[in-house]
């Protein structure tokens, strides 16, 4: 799947996009494979959002091979 | 309720003019600006980063949304992205509503909603 | 706050330019325009009135006393009076602040007093 | 004193102002004067306040024979 990284987790990750292997991973395991590449990412997951295919994902959401998921760390537009 | 979301590098100054929908009562025009000062701290500009596709569907999600509640007859929101110099505008909000209360409670809760959950973000350069 | 007040016969349109205050993050625009429809009767027009005296000091008396809780950089307002032909606009409200919020709260609420307590007329032509 | 008339209190008085002798008269005194003369006054005294020099009459207020005093009908504006 596909991973997006934004805004601060952009500086944390290195790159804006990356790709990782896996399919019907939850949340926990996303994070998980996540952090063990960027061991600096643990520290922002508490205030970071998972979206799947440009949506919030909700609670229990598993995400497949096809998906883009995006790291939404808190957003300042406005 | 006519939404229109558009996302741009190009300045907002003077493109949006308060034209009156045929039969609109209340035409409101929002204009957050690029402040010169963040706490105390000079500043010369924001970079404003957004993953814009998804930006695009919540704002039109979180518009629709309150359009039940608050119905007015159109909205159109640009949001700049890139590098926005101090005094200059970040967003715009136009609405046009029938009466005044509906546009100005949809303004005030979608504010609310865009700085809780569109995927935009500003930084200092 | 700089409280600017106007009560003109002429048209209002195009007048007032969303101009930024120096400082000021949020720049709101209002429109009251007269409606081509009230309760179901075509309307080509309103006839707007005023004691235009009193009409002007008790805007800027109200605008005072609503800067205490709402204080912004500055608000101008533009009443017409005379014939309004539906579509056009019989007021203008232009508010700049630090925050948004503030400005959104003084433009509510001064709306709702200048409809209860500033000595304007409106009547079918 | 000056009185002043607005919208439809014009159209009931005919005028837009006109002087009445008097000073020192309280509101009731004021509107005795008033509807004597103009008797259709009466059915808009419950909902028309008066201003004195362009100030709403507080309750207990005296008008004198230099005020300008204005009859104001439920305002309209905005």
């Amino acid at each position: 799947m596909k991973i997006l990284f934004f805004a601060q987790l952009k500086d944390v990750a290195g790159v804006g996009e990356c790709s990782v292997a896996g399919d019907g991973l939850s949340a926990g395991e996303l994070w998980d494979l996540l952090t063990a590449r960027w061991p600096a990412l643990a520290a922002h997951r508490e205030q970071t959002r998972l979206a799947r295919n440009g949506v919030y994902a909700a609670s229990g959401e598993v995400f497949g091979a096809d998906d883009e998921v995006a790291l939404i760390p808190p957003v300042s537009g406005g | 309720m006519k939404i229109t979301v558009e996302i741009t590098r190009d300045p907002l100054e003077g493109e949006v003019e308060p034209t009156v929908d045929a039969g609109s009562g209340a035409v409101v025009v929002f204009s957050g600006v690029v402040r010169p000062e963040e706490d105390g701290q000079a500043l010369v500009a924001l970079d404003y980063e957004a993953y814009e596709p998804m930006a695009r569907d919540e704002m039109r999600r979180i518009l629709a949304e309150l359009s039940r509640r608050f119905p007015c007859d159109s909205v159109l929101v640009r949001h700049r992205i890139g590098r926005v110099a101090a005094g200059e505008a970040s967003i715009v909000v136009r609405i046009a509503s029938r009466h005044r209360a509906e546009a100005f409670g949809l303004l005030a809760e979608f504010m609310d909603r865009l700085k809780q959950d569109v995927p935009i973000w500003k930084r200092t350069p």
